[in-house]
């Protein structure tokens, strides 16, 4: 029996037999976001992953705060923040095993870096330099996703993939809540559901698509309740809750390895930069709403578990800042390197073999590099 | 006619205020979109809509491309006049099922009795540092599908005439709008009468009699900067801005042509089966005895869009508009 | 206050604060489809209405097999048969007012038909005649859409336009089970959602997408659940009770005319014919599943209700049938007429005013055509 | 070689053994799509391929042209071979973002670390009588999109041939299938070894010294239609069968125009914009001295795909092939 094979088919029978093919209840996501800091439950959490989440956590913030530095020293093209969603996105990097895939959107560099990518490969694509900075086999993680939800189905066929060969691997997609309006998450989420793949949608819910508020998105009671018209399981989970994410995020996971197919996963955040570099939030939003989530700041929520249950003291958050401040440090160093590109690669990789339509245009541009060089050599400029 | 004095204004705001002023002169005029309200749009050419005409009029829609013109479809069916943001050219992608099936159809599949006055917006092409999809120039997929208009400015006043003549039209238009040419500035006065240009009119930039580059939206700044630098190379040469490249003005690039009888079409997008080779093949075809030389082409490589760090050697430049120039054969001229 | 203001505007709070938007249940469509003929509600619709439907029901049949006698004669060049399907057809153009507009699929031509529209008319697409055989504002049906789930978004539009200008329009949008996959279905069933747009999709799920069941398309609880990740009531219904599909859709419509949004209706049905002539089957399915249905005909089910209740005798019946066969013959006659069809037509609707590329290629038709009259005044063939 | 008697198979029996053999051979080869299982898709191509392979290898999709392309990159990001049916031209549109942003851009983005061996199968083309949405030449659109290779056979050998080179290939293919060739028949031993075209190379189908016609995919056998009739008139034309748009053979279809002096571009898609307008730039950019006159376009209409009972008058068709030849100005041959 194959994969495919193996689910109970599904046949239209005349209505007095017809029955809905599961009870619907279990589908419902959470009446309200998931939550552990601060709950009872947290005691129940591995304190070394609740210091691991910190260190990334601040780790993650300083990284945050360093490339939307560099966008103002003019050495990124641009940079999406997610400050104020780091929670996310180390705990999607940290609750996948090796063989994981992660499937980032561009505002997750944070998420990459966190699995162990550098942040300067992470970083190649807003610095202006070429589009995937790394080979996403290395840290399994697929190139940033620009156009939005497009990530998604990828996302199903690498899970469904792996399935069919018997992998035991499972794959995370990352996405905005503006994405779920596109058509590819509803295809994706299709795929996924009937297909079984063994594959996790985190989105995250950060109020807005640059300047369009959730509530222009959607009039769902949450996007987590999007799940119940795939047949998949729908999480709510609060976002700014790096023990809750982890938590939610691995069930999760566990679910799919285990055969059970898919789950989506909304976590509640928000937004704390504007859009980019190049955004100006002032046009769509109040300052209070921005001041308002202060007080419910990732690292915050975790530093107050943590001290309050005397996990960390000073000394632990000395060193996470430390080891932060060295991350950035080099970072800085290297992005102020201006990078070399070699002009004559933009046809290396086109085709495995280029077409002599590109080789006559590969010899064109030589052809101008060399006069340009010649140029160079020649000051007078007696050649163009 | 006398000369007035007028403030330079860029092409962002002159396509902000033809759109302003087509909404004021017609209530049937909707403009809908990711982000062209509250934010004004990624480029701010919808500045200020939303305040003068309300959500009713001015609406962030959900983001989806697909349903953005699926629904203007349907509103176009009811009478409305849907002004479409697309928001970067990449982004126009998820929508082409509608363009194409729909959007550009409508009118010959309800054999007239039912036109689909919408106008599609897609800021285009490179030269803006912009990362992976947010530098396409994506005019070949527009000009090959039938029942579409396009359109595409090159100065600040076509900006805003071509632009209300696209909203006026009956018929779907594409404006193609040059990204890297939106603050570019012009003297204009938008408050003087402006002329909403009739859509197929190709317009001769600078005159000239050696060869003629046929080129349009951001590479005519570029084209006009080659011919001026050419002056020192001994060639006078005509630029012909199409400003259109739907319905196509045959007759202005052909009598150009016959007049300078060498050409050279110059564009951003890629080559092969870009614009430049329906342009070349046309050209040939109605001027071929006044050929001095087969028509060049001066065009983006075939390749993906280069990353901003590399886009300077894809887009064409005045060295290599010069480069073709040379290559026109000049010594078979008798 | 404009209509897109009037809506609560929901602001993402702080987690403390965040709550669903509403109470997911009532969004939970139905358990089971919903019947009302043979139960005990039946009694409360009006005879005449059951009456009406059954009379084109009974018409709408007979279109069916003379839609689909006239393919073997080679007067369609396609037909998809709605034949088991007629009560979902039916009843979605009785419920509709004047003023509403129908939005139909390749499908739904007899839709289009029990609205108003002439058979021929209806059927100009599939004979291999101009695309669109009417003006769609006259009996305000939308053109028969084949891209699958395109004609939704439509829909949403015009009904979105409607409410704008203050009318008192509803559209209702028509689709099979299979087009619930496209991007187009979500993307227009959120638009709907968010718009509060006065629309009502109907979904036929006839258990396959050609040859593809629905246990292939989806693993949702039904397809009414898909309601739900949009805000949106969901409603199950029997789609072979053309009582119950009435009272369904009547309900809906009367929501979105009040200005309650949209409704997403999943009518369970089965197609009886092949997808189309065109296609076989037996490739994919068994003939005691289609078997099975037959117990369960939308005609008979009514016609039991009718005569077990004294509601129509054989002389209304045999009066129902002898409409259904004068409209049979009728639309046999003018089919079996070859319409003449003007080639320069070719060029007549592609623009308001052709672009000068046109007029150079009907010019070069025009000539053709004029030699090839030459040619047949010609018989010896001098010319070309 | 000795000959050996063949029995005639059909261009769809072709495509399905050509599927079969990379199955077996290749067990990372993956067949999905709308109705490709029990049904043998709708035109039967991949006729009996699930009893063999089973349903993990031959897999009927939902029905989302977006998702079965995207989860098809993912599969070949995981190290598969998909091969993608498009139930027909039009219906391929949903899937042009993840086409073009992605499927053929995969490559470049990752610096050539991830190619991803997509094969896209599209039946193209009318003259089956087809309604709308169901004739579409789109091949504007693949041929614009760097990155992709776009191949189209003529004939039943290359309908085998050319899809086992796009299954093999590292790079993404689109197949476009003449859907209107599919039942033609040719002498075919599947049986016996098969070539597998290497893609990129034209082929004379037809030798001759008046003119070239240069053409692909269904105008393929109308084109040695014509030149069977153009005798008659006293014209030996000679026909190249591209096979490939992209990569183009420029060396094959120079070599014939040089020899011949006289082109003209056949195709079915639409004139302005269509694959008609770069091919004869391109020929006139190699061959311009050697041209008699201008390279000429037999194409589709720049308009919606007609309706069936119209479309023989939409077609270029053995006439309007021999008037283009007509007005090669013959009178300038000296
Ligand atoms: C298909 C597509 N359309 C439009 C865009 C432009 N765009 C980039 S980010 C963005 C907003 C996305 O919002 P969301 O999904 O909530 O993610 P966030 O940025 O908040 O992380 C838009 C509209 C795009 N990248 N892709
Ligand atoms: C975008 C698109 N893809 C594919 C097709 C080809 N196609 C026509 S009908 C059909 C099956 C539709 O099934 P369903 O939605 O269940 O409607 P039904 O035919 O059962 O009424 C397919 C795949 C199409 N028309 N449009
Ligand atoms: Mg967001
Ligand atoms: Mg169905």
């Amino acid at each position: 029996m194959t994969v495919m094979e193996q689910r109970g088919a599904y046949r239209p029978t005349p209505p007095p037999a017809w029955q809905p093919r599961t009870d619907p209840a279990p589908l419902l996501p959470d009446a309200l976001p998931h939550r552990v800091l601060g709950t009872e439950a947290a005691a129940q959490v591995d304190p070394d992953l609740l210091r691991r989440l910190y260190a990334q956590l601040v780790r993650g913030r300083r990284y945050n705060t360093q490339a939307t530095a560099l966008t103002k020293q003019g050495r990124l093209a641009v940079y999406p923040s997610s400050t104020g969603q780091e929670a996310c996105e180390v705990a999607a990097a940290l609750v996948l095993e090796e063989r994981d895939w992660l499937f980032p959107s561009y505002r997750d560099t944070l998420a990459a870096v966190a699995r162990g990518l550098d942040p300067v490969q992470a970083l190649t694509l807003l610095r202006g330099d070429w589009h995937t900075g790394y080979d996403p086999r290395e840290h399994r993680v697929a190139p940033l996703c620009t156009p939005l939800a497009t990530q998604l189905p990828h996302a199903v066929g690498l899970a469904h993939a792996a399935r069919l060969k018997g992998d035991d691997v499972v794959a995370l997609a990352m996405i905005g809540d503006g994405g779920t309006s596109e058509g590819d998450f509803h295809e994706a989420l299709n795929f996924a559901a009937v297909w079984q793949a063994p594959v996790v949608f985190l989105v995250q819910n950060n109020g807005f698509a640059i300047s369009v508020p959730l509530a222009k998105q959607t009039a769902a009671p949450s996007l987590a309740h999007k799940a119940v018209g795939y047949g998949m399981p729908g999480r709510l989970v609060d976002g700014n809750d790096a023990a809750a994410v982890h938590e939610v995020l691995g069930e999760a996971i566990a679910h799919a390895r285990a055969g059970g197919g898919p789950t989506l996963v909304e976590a509640v955040t928000y937004r704390m930069e504007a859009h980019t570099n190049a955004d100006d939030d002032k046009r769509y939003r109040d300052d209070a709403d921005v001041e308002a989530w202060r007080a419910h700041d990732p690292i915050a929520l975790l530093e107050r578990e943590l001290t309050g249950r005397g996990l960390i003291d000073e000394a632990g958050m000395a060193a996470a800042r430390e080891d932060a401040e060295a991350m950035a440090a080099d970072l800085r160093e290297r992005m102020n390197q201006d990078p070399v590109l070699d002009p004559m690669d933009l046809f290396a990789h086109v085709y495995a073999r280029p077409t002599t339509q590109l080789l006559e245009q590969e010899a064109m541009l030589r052809a101008e590099l060399d006069a340009e060089t010649r140029g160079h050599d020649d000051p007078e400029g007696a050649t163009r | 006619m006398t000369t007035v004095a007028v403030k330079p204004a860029t092409m962002a705001q002159a396509f902000g205020r033809a759109l302003r002023d087509a909404m004021a002169e017609d209530p049937t005029v909707h403009v809908m979109g990711e982000d062209v309200g509250a934010l004004g749009g990624v480029f701010r050419v919808t500045d200020g809509l939303v305040k003068e005409f309300g959500e009713d009029r001015v609406t962030d829609t959900p983001l989806a491309e697909a349903g953005i013109l699926g629904t203007a479809v349907g509103m176009a069916m009811y009478g409305l006049r849907p002004v479409v943001e697309m928001q970067f050219d990449a982004f126009a992608y998820p929508a082409f099922e509608q363009l194409i099936s729909h959007v550009a159809r409508w009118r010959n599949r309800t054999r007239g009795a039912m036109p689909l006055p919408i106008t599609v917006r897609v800021p285009y092409g490179g030269g803006i540092g912009g990362v992976e999809h947010h530098s396409d120039s994506s005019e070949a997929y527009y000009i090959a599908t039938p029942g579409l208009h396009v359109v595409t400015p090159a100065t600040v006043a076509d900006a805003y005439g071509l632009l209300r003549a696209a909203i006026a039209s009956d018929d779907p238009v594409v404006v193609l709008e040059p990204k890297r040419l939106y603050w570019s500035k012009d003297a204009w006065n938008p408050d003087e009468p402006q002329a909403v240009e009739p859509i197929g009119r190709a317009v001769v930039r600078r005159r000239g009699r050696s060869a003629t580059l046929i080129t349009y939206g951001p590479s005519v700044p570029v084209c006009l900067e080659a011919a001026e630098a050419a002056r020192a190379e001994g060639w006078d040469l005509e630029v012909v801005d199409l400003r259109s490249l739907v319905p196509f003005d045959d007759e202005t690039v052909s009598a150009s042509v016959r007049r300078t009888g060498r050409a050279v079409v110059v564009h951003e997008s890629g080559s092969f089966g870009g614009p430049g080779g329906e342009i070349a093949a046309r050209v040939t075809e109605r001027c071929f005895h006044h050929l001095e030389a087969p028509v060049l082409r001066v065009a983006g490589f075939d390749i993906p869009y280069p990353p901003p760090m590399l886009e300077r050697h894809h887009l064409p430049g005045v060295d290599r508009i010069l480069d073709a120039v040379a290559r026109l054969q000049w010594e078979a001229r008798s």
